[in-house]
């Protein structure tokens, strides 16, 4: 066995993995504090990557404005969704839920083939381009690039969530919504909040995908490996969405290696299943009792 | 950006009023003889709109054209299509629909998905002769798809194509290495198997062979694989840009020389525009001549005058508008030779007119004289990408196979 | 209420038509139904056909989402399973396609349950990702097990054949595929008057009291899965005879999306809504196509810039009937009759 | 005819509670709870709890929210498994055996925060309650013409007759439960458990919610129905009249435990429930036991 390979590949599955870890985190803070699941978070990622292409692209901004105002883009984006599509719904049955973020991520693929074409697109490019090596081990600039600056937003993330009010206000909120509302917390404005922060770790996340895969009106389907990573992580808990991401993203990685692109979905989907059989909550996710 | 979607709109418009135009032009062109009706089963949205619209004008430009130049024997050209999407029951619904309400002898079929599914039908009714964007190697199998062509080499073929080049340019008993990237799809997997045995035969060895999906996806990993494998050659087959771009930039920040290489729907001038100064020395198997090439013939003028007309602001056209102009180009030979021949235009009879086609002059959208082997057309030419430029440059002879 | 439906006896109580004037109404659809291939064009038939197997597969579907709340992102696959099931045995054997169409069904019925298992433990949306789960690997089992499936090319099957008549033309697949839907449905409508469909409701609006009222949750969810999986296999072997190829590409997970959206825009839980959902959702492409070419004389880049209206109309149509008419197309049919059977006394 | 033997009833119930108790308590045990406790993570609902269910009584089990009443209810019915100690059943254990054996059984039961099924009519839901005394399986369901057919009209038949009119709703059957008022639904509940052709009739609190009259119609059918269908009932309620009046036996739970059980006229003495109803720990109850009439669901 080639050690150095081996320890190459998971190099580059680990920080792919970082950022399914941020996705990952953006989806577990719009479920903490609504209960939403959001399949369309694959296309909000992709609607915000469009959004720099078109700043950066387009309008030739510097990319690092056309960054902050992508992702800015993406949240707005996910605080208007919030307010439009997911309010209306409040107290339906979750699946009905899920299945207008679902409708959503149609529509976002519609609106961005409207806006920009079918064509697939490539990003400016906006990070550095000299390899970067760890030790003897190789790594793809883009790559190494996109882990720091998405574990960068996850460290602000983490210590925004432990210490401001409003990071006080969604967690209490996520653990007790109506304790949160008789404390005097405004739950719709949490919720909303959520939908925003959520969208902006997915936007940020997907303007770095992009610029490493290239970006077309299919993008979205990189929803699918967010989705294994949560549910293996657990929905509701942060530490197993970035776990769970770093772990999703070198099985995929190390699959595709070695037994070929085509393994690398039904790799972390088998072990998508093997937890949904043994610890259907995740590995680090809040098994909650069930009532009369 | 809003200037790009600005002209992009417009060159759009100039498509869509031609084809406006050409609905009230026919019946004026008609010499009282019965129309010819090319029919369309069109991608102009979906994964495939990107070559769909440029198909569509390829179609509307020609039919204008021929029409213009009195039509096949005096008989005017209509052009019916309908967008599909993309999808294989939509492309159905608009073969019914619009076989429905015409008789129409020849058909664009969008999608080899499409072409597999209405071959029964197509079998059954006999009436009609298919080729489209499909160069899929199943395609030439006459006992199954007696009544569909290719436009140029199948993928096997444009495989071959690939390969002979490489030999040839392997030093006195040195043969160069090689490897094979294309996507989990059935466009990525079509010239594989076939392409391996070929590549054996030529004694030239496939040192990796790396499956990926089409399209936006990570694949630093696959590049680990190639650094170690060290292929002279890589051939990308089953893509549209991406991943391309990520193997040739990542591979070159290695500092690997291997030259890349890719086959029709992969060697679009969208690489350059998309990839810039990484696109250099990016090759192409292409079976027509590129708008721009500094090639010449008088069906290769009348193709860029008539774009010129159609829509002055569009500049280059890209090979699907080339693909589009060929396919109509092969319809009006083979409709002409049946008609000419006093026959009926039937499956059958279109069939043999088209078979009986050799060292056919295309006025230059070929650069060298073709002949139909096995319903399809097995030539084709290795291009290289100068960046600088901004467009592919020939660098092989046309290679016709045998 | 109407005038002189006091029903004499139970058993005309709980018919599925319980006046007349249903019943005639009903007659003159399947008159309909049967004189339909005799006089549409080549187009319509083929979208009849199409809207027939959209049919049968919504109502497999809607009883396992709309009537057990069990959410399936896998009805593509299983429809998969169902067409390679009738190709595979249509090129190895020479079964009639009865046989081949049931056995399809009974496959992917074993497939469902199979799928269904985790059912005991996960529920909703985890179930929902574990049948996402399951099209991953059914759609890598149709791309990868060349011997059997072809591989990504797929299979080329003949067409469907009894006692020596082939189908073959849109018109003879007519004839299998809309009766096979009318009777189906019908079959789904019985279930639903019986104590299995009871259960599964039960199930659907609340499954740990239905437990404790005598329900076998796990039997119950299971022969849910079953039954909507042997629906989606018989589409899915109506499918291939349809088309005659099938291919991995032919069971997108798209198309396991649009089923669900036939589902929510019809009605959940819901069997006439889900009818009504199936056409409606085959009908809007070539609605808008209609629309397009309504347009184009007047605005020629219309078919660029309609296209992408598809997707657009497809979600919002989803968003749109989820929020604001989450009872489906079912309901406003029956407000549309109700308005027709008080007219024009009220309105 | 019903109604005149049940307002007797009443009131001889009302003023003898000693005779009315006394025929059913030589009566052999249906059901007896050994030593049961329960607690989820670190938090107890039940410790160490027993008490009996003589058959054919009436027997209520009493005390304070969060007493752990509708825990025991839920460890009887089979949806949680206690961690010590047994139920056993006409003499024989229930562990092990799986919530829809125990319906089958004839353990039928109501619940506290009404359990309808919204997207069934009247008729389906209390046919539900016939569920597992039914036989079609899903082809049988499918053909429908057949075995399914006789079975569910031999159903609705029952259901009709010995239900719908007893406890007289035959003018909602066709209405989806949803659209009811609150004390019809409860009464729906009752009849989807009658359906179930019951041994030991459980009824969570099926007063609770109800205005006086509304009460006094529960009652009345709850002391028919153990009269007409041979039924032992258990009972939790919080309406103190009503349980004194019509119970045979009761057993009082406090915190998770059993602090007294026996006569309602015992019951009413025992220092230690007058302790836990009166005492100033548990205000809700007291409300309760001061002003029934008030309690809103």
């Amino acid at each position: 066995m080639d050690w150095l390979f081996f320890g190459e590949i998971s190099l580059a599955g680990l920080a792919m993995g970082g950022l399914y870890g941020l996705i990952g985190l953006g989806f577990v803070i719009i479920y903490k504090a609504t209960r939403v699941i959001n399949f369309a978070i694959g296309e909000i990622m992709m609607f915000a990557a469009y959004l720099f292409l078109a700043f950066a692209g387009g309008m030739e901004m510097s990319p690092w404005v056309a960054l902050p105002l992508a992702v800015l883009g993406g949240s707005v984006l996910g605080g208007v969704i919030e307010k439009v599509m997911i309010r209306p719904m409040l107290g339906e049955s979750s699946i009905s839920v899920v299945m207008v973020t679902i409708g959503l991520a149609s529509i976002l693929v519609g609106l961005v083939e409207l806006g920009w074409g079918a064509d697939p697109q490539l990003l400016p490019e906006f990070l550095p381009r000299k390899p970067v090596f760890l030790g003897e081990l190789y790594l793809a600039p883009k790559i190494a690039y996109g882990f720091l600056i998405g574990a960068t937003l996850l460290l602000v993330y983490l210590l925004y969530f432990r210490f401001s009010r409003g990071g006080v206000a969604l967690r209490a909120t996520a653990s007790d919504q109506a304790a949160a509302y008789s404390m005097g917390i405004n739950v719709r404005r949490v919720f909303n909040l959520a939908w925003v922060f959520g969208s902006l770790a997915a936007s940020l996340a997907g303007v770095l995908v992009a610029a490493t895969g290239g970006l077309s009106p299919q993008f979205g389907a990189v929803g699918l490996s967010v989705l294994v990573v949560v549910i293996v992580g657990g929905l509701d808990s942060i530490l197993g969405a970035l776990i769970a991401g770093l772990f999703i993203g070198w099985l995929e990685t190390v699959a595709g290696a070695y037994l070929g692109g085509q393994y690398r979905m039904p790799a972390t989907f088998a072990v998508l299943a093997v937890i949904l059989v043994l610890r259907p909550y995740g590995l680090f996710g809040t098994h909650e009792i069930e009532r009369v | 950006m809003f200037k790009r979607f600005l002209t992009r709109g417009l060159r759009l418009a100039g498509i869509g009023s031609v084809a406006a135009a050409l609905m009230t032009a026919a019946p004026v062109l008609a010499q009282d003889k019965e129309p010819i009706v090319f029919g369309g089963s069109i991608p102009l949205s979906g994964v495939f709109a990107f070559a769909g619209v440029h198909i569509h004008a390829g179609l509307t430009d020609y039919t204008n054209w021929i029409n213009s130049q009195g039509g096949i024997n005096g008989h005017p050209v209509r052009y019916v299509m309908e967008d599909t999407g993309y999808e294989v029951d939509r492309s159905v619904a608009a073969f019914k629909k619009i076989t429905g309400s015409n008789r129409v002898p020849v058909y664009y079929g969008d999608s080899t998905g499409f072409m597999k599914t209405i071959a029964s039908e197509l079998n059954s009714r006999g009436t009609t002769l298919m080729s489209g964007a499909s160069f899929a190697t199943a395609l030439t199998d006459n006992q199954t798809y007696p009544y569909q062509f290719i436009p140029g080499p199948n993928y096997t073929q444009m495989f071959g194509i690939i390969l002979e080049y490489i030999a040839m340019q392997g030093q006195e008993g040195d043969k160069p290495t090689v490897a094979f990237v294309y996507s989990d799809t059935e466009f990525g997997k079509d010239p594989i198997e076939n392409g391996k045995a070929k590549a054996a035969e030529m004694g030239i060895k496939v040192v990796e062979e790396i499956v990926t999906k089409p399209g936006s996806v990570d694949v630093s990993a696959e590049v680990l694989k190639l650094r170690r494998a060290r292929p002279d050659y890589v051939v990308f087959h089953g893509y549209i840009l991406s991943p391309i771009n990520e193997f040739m930039v990542q591979m070159r920040q290695m500092g690997l020389d291997t030259q890349f290489m890719g086959t029709f729907w992969s060697s679009d001038k969208l690489i350059i525009d998309r990839m810039g100064a990484d696109a250099d020395g990016y090759m192409g198997v292409m079976p027509y001549n590129y708008y721009d090439s500094a090639e010449g013939g008088p069906m290769l003028e009348a193709l860029r005058s008539q774009a010129q007309k159609s829509d002055p602001d569009a500049g280059y056209r890209p090979t699907a508008y080339m693909q589009g102009w060929f396919n109509a180009m092969v319809w009006t030979e083979v409709v002409k030779r049946t008609l000419d021949a006093g026959k009926e235009l039937t499956g059958d009879n279109l069939a043999a007119s088209l078979a009986s086609i050799q060292d056919w002059d295309t006025g230059g959208i070929i650069g060298v004289p073709v002949t139909v082997r096995d319903m399809s057309f097995p030539v084709g030419r290795i291009w290289r990408v100068n960046a600088k430029e901004a467009s592919y440059e020939p660098v092989s002879d046309w290679i016709h196979l045998n | 209420m109407r005038i002189g439906d006091a029903k004499q006896s139970y058993e005309a109580d709980e018919a599925i038509w319980t006046s007349s004037t249903q019943k005639f109404w009903f007659a003159v659809f399947l008159l309909v139904l049967a004189v339909f291939p005799f006089v549409a064009d080549a187009y319509l038939l083929y979208i009849g056909c199409l809207v027939g197997i959209a049919v049968i597969s919504t109502t497999g579907l809607n009883i396992l989402t709309g009537f057990t709340g069990l959410i399936s992102l896998g009805q593509a696959g299983f429809m998969g399973v169902g067409g390679y099931t009738v190709a595979w045995f249509s090129l190895h054997t020479a079964l009639p396609f009865p046989l081949t169409l049931l056995l399809a069904g009974l496959l992917t019925a074993a497939v469902g349950i199979l799928v269904g298992l985790p059912s005991l433990r996960v529920k909703g949306l985890y179930l929902a990702i574990a049948t996402l789960a399951a099209s991953v690997f059914l759609h890598f089992i149709f791309a990868e097990w060349q011997a059997v499936t072809g591989g990504m090319g797929g299979l080329s099957l003949p067409p469907a054949h009894l006692f020596g008549l082939t189908f073959q033309s849109d018109f003879e697949m007519y004839f299998i595929i809309v009766p096979l839907a009318v009777v189906m449905v019908l079959a789904a409508k019985n279930v639903f008057r019986t104590r299995t469909g009871r259960a599964f409701i039960a199930i659907r609006d609340r499954d740990i009291s239905a437990e404790i009222l005598g329900i076998n949750l796990l039997r119950y969810k299971l022969m849910s899965f079953a039954l909507s999986s042997f629906y989606a296999g018989v589409a899915g072997g109506l499918f291939a005879y349809f088309y005659r190829v099938v291919t991995p590409e032919s069971f997108p997970l798209s198309l396991s999306i649009f089923y669900l959206a036939a589902v929510i825009v019809g009605g959940m839980g819901n069997l006439l809504g889900g009818i009504l959902g199936a056409a409606f959702m085959t009908l809007i492409p070539e609605m808008l196509n209609l629309l397009t070419a309504t347009l184009t004389p007047f605005y020629p880049n219309a078919p660029v810039f309609m296209s992408p209206m598809l997707g657009i109309i497809f979600g919002a149509l989803i968003v749109g009937f989820l929020i604001f008419e989450p009872n489906g197309l079912g309901e406003i049919w029956q407000r549309v009759r109700r308005f027709f059977r008080l007219w024009p006394f009220r309105n | 005819m019903i109604l005149e033997c049940d307002l007797t009833t009443t009131q001889a119930v009302g003023s003898d509670v000693g005779a009315a108790s006394g025929k059913t308590e030589h009566n052999k045990n249906i059901l007896e709870i050994h030593n049961l406790s329960l607690s989820f993570g670190g938090v107890t609902a039940l410790r160490d709890v027993s008490f009996r269910v003589p058959e054919q009584g009436i027997t209520t089990v009493i005390g304070p929210n969060g007493a752990g009443k509708t825990s025991m209810f839920n460890c009887i019915s089979g949806f949680y498994q206690p961690q010590q100690g047994s139920i056993h059943y006409q003499g024989k254990p229930l562990t092990g055996v799986k919530p829809p054996a125990r319906a089958a059984l004839g353990l039928a039961r109501t619940f506290q925060n009404i359990a309808l099924f919204r997207g069934m009519t009247v008729l389906d839901n209390i046919k539900l309650g016939a569920h597992v005394h039914m036989k079609s399986g899903l082809l049988a369901s499918l053909a429908y013409f057949g075995p399914a057919r006789r079975e569910e009209m031999a159903v609705r038949r029952e259901v009709e007759r010995h239900i719908i009119d007893f406890l007289e709703i035959d003018h909602i059957r066709r209405q989806p439960v949803a659209s009811l008022p609150y004390g019809l639904q409860k009464r729906v509940e009752l009849a989807r458990a009658l359906a179930m052709r019951p041994k030991v009739l459980m009824l969570d609190e099926p007063v609770a919610g109800m205005n006086r009259e509304e009460k006094e119609d529960m009652a009345r059918f709850i002391l028919d129905i153990r009269e007409e269908w041979d039924v032992t009932i258990l009972m939790v309620e919080h309406d103190m009249a009503m349980v004194m009046d019509i119970s045979d036996h009761i057993a009082v739970l406090n915190f998770g435990q059993v602090i007294a059980e026996g006569l309602p006229a015992d019951v009413q003495n025992n220092a230690e429930v007058i302790e836990a109803y009166l005492g100033t720990r548990d205000m809700d109850s007291l409300r309760h036991k001061l002003n029934p009439e008030s309690e809103v669901a």
